[in-house]
């Protein structure tokens, strides 16, 4: 889960963490009871990046020019995601700026600081990168030591441990996938201050922390209506612009069914695995968000049972065939319980493919045929 | 074979669950020596006619136990695995999906403290074909034979077993690693055991894209692994900067992605295939040529 | 710093840990606010141990029995610890008694638990006692591994495993010396209850304890005044039956000092530890505590400078002769600085020994010809 | 000698404080090979004509030092020791006093996983006269030569080497391993390094009323120590349940007593000395003595 730039300079004051006085508005008159002096720095929050380069950030140099900004900045939509807010901050006098983060590293398997001595940047694109292995349990010496590594001084290379250290226990007592503070500021009179910062709470631990409770549904804002309503039934569903939709159990069949569907000359609609074990309640609701796709001309049901077991899968194969007779189905179902699931579907007079390439094949056939839609069109 | 044999003997933490109910049923119907099971406060009951007991110490001292696999909620699962080490397992199957990587993390570090090796989390398990199925693999798909194979994917491994029992290969070892960007056993680990283990001529590595272990693992082969290794990777299609199912198969900052690391496999030796019937060819393929002198 | 039983509950039940429903009273008339029922136990809140064989436990089975055994409490004093208040709760259907306590072992260098299968026991003196290092980082199957080692089953083995992890939590939160539950109870309804509670805060910690700020000075109730004074002085002061005052600095020496003094025939009055470094002010401060303990006939002030400055000692010398011309001082001053206290010393005719014995002996000397005052007498 | 000689490098963390800066200047003038201290942000001062670096790890690789003296405050004391140990100091000696138990006992185990020592806390540190001196010891007060003392007391163990010294015995090393109950090296550890040390050929060792370690050592020297050793106890007049200055240093439960450790030192053929000029006079008698077979 993303946060808003706002509230995650929120968790980064309550953990001492020093950030601008900041307010946030949504209308140009709330600027009046704004009382920081200008120039104001006005910023969208907004859940994409790149959100400096598409004009999301203002600076305003009296009330008049603000009002006008906060209207126009309300009204931008950048990479797809609507400006929730503003922040409303005094420009800070930048002496030099500096990125700092906390992750996991996959390959190191521990959480580690990224940091540069440049800030604002790219991080991803940028040589001039620090990547320091966190030891746990924590002790406060490492961010003095980062501190130290990034070539900082005196009083400056105290107050930028001391973030440092509270950045990376916001990190572990929120259980977050990225605590970034981009830039960090130096400011003319040295002192240091989280001008931006961005908070991924990790998506497995949200119902451990009670301060996120009740968030994940207004911060899905990236996600179609479609992928919403998975996410909130367990399912993982990715739309596409194709019109095979496929629906797997498991991440990694559900990625190779696609490319194989790719490969065969077809194009996905969209990735949902259902996961393991899923019953017939929750295959009929993946089926139906498949479905409502309408981009999509034929279903691509491939389910290798493990955990699953196939004749649930079957059961609802049949509500949903009941439900909608038209709808181009190919199914490959095979694993555990696949007898009983075969005996149920003998009546309905659908082909069972055992083998997954002929199944892929007879989908990419059947989506040549539906109707010829070209590709992208429709989509909701 | 590697990691595990018909002797191995394997306790399941969470054993009285639903789904560790389930899959401990399967487990001993498929062979796996399992000897008991552990849920605290259930100590003295019995299992599918093992023995439960409170703890994974008392467990370990009553039966030997050497592995465990664990189905608990994810948020006990740190617990459990620390008790697990505590206890003096040396190899922890870790099924549990949706654990904290902060969790994991923490578990990794404790695990090489005491040199012992986790598989997962959220992984299908291991299988020895024919010795011993400890996780929720189908064991009816696998046979015994010259394959090794690594995987990060439950249900996709199975498909290419499928497809390798069905071309008449079978498989030595299967290791699911699983699907989590922070996890035990890395591809590099089971394709050294592979290496040194003579029950297996050829090695499958099954990967996804998100994060650059598969590209590791293929520098790794070219300067380690004489055996063939034929790669496949999952996700060519996927779009960057979205999660794909697993918390580790995501395309970030132009990072992680297929063509990345098939590039890594072809560029290191690694024979490449594009579907798992592709998979068995290859294998068959390998398995007629001599191997390789490096 | 130990505290009441009743603030020790409270502590408990913040944590999580089950204690019963209590009352805590000064007056008979008080009782009749309390709705438990009958019958009440009425509990002494004391420092000292051993308050039930003092008759500081009694059982109520009517309200005018309560009250009467209310005023009969209150005017307990054990073990010269005066009955802070009492504690009223509902007498408990005991099924089973356990020890449960947390602490640090010096020989391993690390905290364990102690735990025994009999409750309410004198746990130094009993042969049932388990002791379980605890691991650190701290994970709750330390709890489960501690209630199967004690023979525990089902629900019971939950419960007790939940309190041993959460009275850890409390022993590592809070900086205790001891986290102690004796007895642990097993109702004959299978609850699981802390029947009463020990908890020795750190002295060293207490001051990153906001939750036991300003505390200290109401919890010394075991010392004397003086004892006291000295505490909050930044003082080690124990005062004893003897004659002799012993001031040094350091703890071992001022032992073994004392040692000396009983060695050559001679009885202390006290242990006095000025630390090191002490200036003048804390050593004059020091000289005083000594001089009003009226069992004292002579001062033996030994000082080996090695941090302390004997021209600090020297000052502090000066400034209390002046205050105190009639008091029988013996001064052995040896160390960093000694040519400057030996030059200030000069001019007050005081003696100076270099030899420790020698002081010693001096003292003892001094102690027996001064008004053979006997022993213990006058100790206020 | 053991632990420290002249070519000891040392740091001091907390160099620049008040109570750093003045044992500092000592130790220096002592001849003690101090190559540099430590405080955050004061990187790049001198401190007596020794650089300051930021942390201990920039000190390490600068001055090659293996050794840190530690002057912080007690709620410091734990970090500062931690990042000793991350920049591979080896040896610390902890002088801080206050510092909370739970800490210290947080350090050691950290201590032991590195393979480093720790002497103290709360402690007067180590001297090894003539060659270096690590702590707040009055140096002037010590001397070379054969006796190794091991001590938890500070002023104590000046007295007692006063008394060696006046007698014209020197040290071959003192060692105050600090009046806390929790804390580093302990008796045994320095016993067996006096054993192997060939400058030793007597040892002191200073106890006090508290814990059992005197009783663990007496066990441990019938069993392996050859060199006389000489025990002396403060607080054979403490009063039960009182702590006497040290943290450690008290009587509970009837454990502890001065006359346990007496009569243990005794049963164990430990020579007991009574005040510390008899210390002295056991030492000159037991260096006249040829070593004992055991």
């Amino acid at each position: 889960m993303n946060l808003y730039e706002y509230e995650a300079k929120r968790i980064f004051a309550e953990a001492g963490i020093p950030v601008p006085p900041a307010a946030r508005i949504t209308k140009p008159e709330e600027l009046a009871k704004v009382h920081f002096g200008y120039p104001l720095t006005l910023k969208c929050q907004v859940m994409a990046g790149g959100r400096g380069k598409a004009g999301g950030i203002k600076f305003a140099k009296d009330l008049n020019e603000g009002k006008s900004l906060v209207k126009d900045l309300m009204a931008l939509t950048i990479k797809g995601s609507k400006t929730e807010s503003l922040l409303v901050e005094p420009k800070m006098p930048i002496a030099r700026e500096l990125y700092l983060a906390v992750t996991l590293d996959r390959n190191r398997g521990c959480a580690i600081f990224i940091a540069s001595a440049e800030g604002g940047i790219e991080i991803e694109s940028s040589d001039n990168v620090l990547t320091e292995p966190i030891p746990y349990p924590y002790h406060g010496f490492a961010g003095r030591k980062l501190a130290q590594k990034l070539g900082l001084k005196g009083a400056v290379l105290n107050k930028v441990a001391d973030i440092a250290n509270k950045l990376y226990k916001v990190f572990e007592n929120k259980d977050l996938d990225l605590a970034e503070i981009n830039p960090l500021v130096i400011t003319t009179g040295d002192d240091v201050v989280a001008l931006d910062g961005k908070i991924i709470v990790n998506d497995d631990s949200i119902a451990r922390q009670k301060s996120f409770a009740g968030m994940e549904e207004s911060h899905l804002s990236e996600l179609s209506v479609r992928e919403r309503r998975a996410k909130m039934a367990g399912l993982n569903l990715v739309e596409l612009e194709g019109n095979i939709g496929i629906l797997c159990n498991g991440a990694g069949l559900t990625m190779a069914t696609m490319d194989m569907v790719k490969g065969f000359g077809g194009d996905p609609g969209n990735f949902l695995d259902a996961g393991g074990g899923s019953d017939q309640k929750k295959t009929l609701e993946a089926l139906e968000l498949v479905n409502e796709n309408p981009n999509v001309d034929v279903i691509l049901l491939n389910i290798l049972g493990g955990i699953t077991a196939c004749d649930e899968v079957a059961g609802a194969l049949v509500q949903f065939m009941k439900r909608h007779p038209e709808r181009k189905m190919i199914v490959r179902l095979r694993g555990n319980n696949q007898d009983i699931a075969e005996k149920m579907l003998s009546e309905s007079g659908l082909k069972l493919y055992p083998d997954l390439e002929e199944a892929v094949k007879a989908a990419v056939e059947a989506a040549k045929s539906a109707g010829k839609k070209p590709v992208g069109a429709g989509k909701s | 074979m590697i990691l595990v044999d018909k002797n191995t003997k394997v306790i399941v933490q969470g054993a009285t669950g639903k789904m560790g109910s389930a899959h401990t049923k399967r487990m001993i119907e498929y062979g796996t020596n399992i000897v008991g099971g552990t849920t605290p406060g259930k100590g003295g009951e019995t299992i599918h006619g093992k023995p439960v007991f409170d703890t994974v110490l008392e467990a370990v001292e009553k039966t030997g136990a050497t592995c465990s696999c664990i189905f608990v909620p994810p948020y006990l699962a740190l617990d459990a695995g620390m008790e697990a080490l505590d206890a003096g397992i040396k190899l922890l199957v870790l099924i549990t999906e949706g654990m904290p990587p902060q969790d994991t993390a923490k578990l990794v570090a404790q695990v090489k403290a005491k040199d012992a090796k986790l598989i997962g989390p959220n992984c299908p398990g291991i299988i020895t074909p024919g010795q011993s199925l400890i996780g929720i693999l189908p064991g009816s798909i696998f046979k015994s034979g010259p394959v090794g194979m690594v995987s990060k994917s439950g249900t996709l491994t199975y498909e290419i077993a499928l497809a390798l029992t069905e071309s008449g290969l079978g498989q030595s070892t299967c290791v699911g690693t699983g699907g989590d960007p922070i996890k035990g056993l890395d591809y590099k680990e089971v394709l050294s055991m592979f290496e040194a283990d003579p029950a297996t001529q050829v090695i499958v590595m099954i990967g996804e894209i998100g994060g650059n272990a598969e590209e590791d693992a293929a520098d790794y082969i070219k300067a380690n692994i004489k055996k063939p290794v034929i790669g496949f990777i999952a996700g060519q299609t996927a779009p960057p900067g979205k999660r794909m199912g697993h918390a580790g198969a995501i395309i970030s900052g132009g990072k992680g992605t297929a063509e990345s690391k098939l590039e890594s496999f072809r560029s290191n030796g690694v024979l490449v295939a594009m579907t798992p019937k592709e998979v068995a060819q290859q294998a068959a393929e390998a398995l007629k040529q001599p191997v390789k002198a490096k």
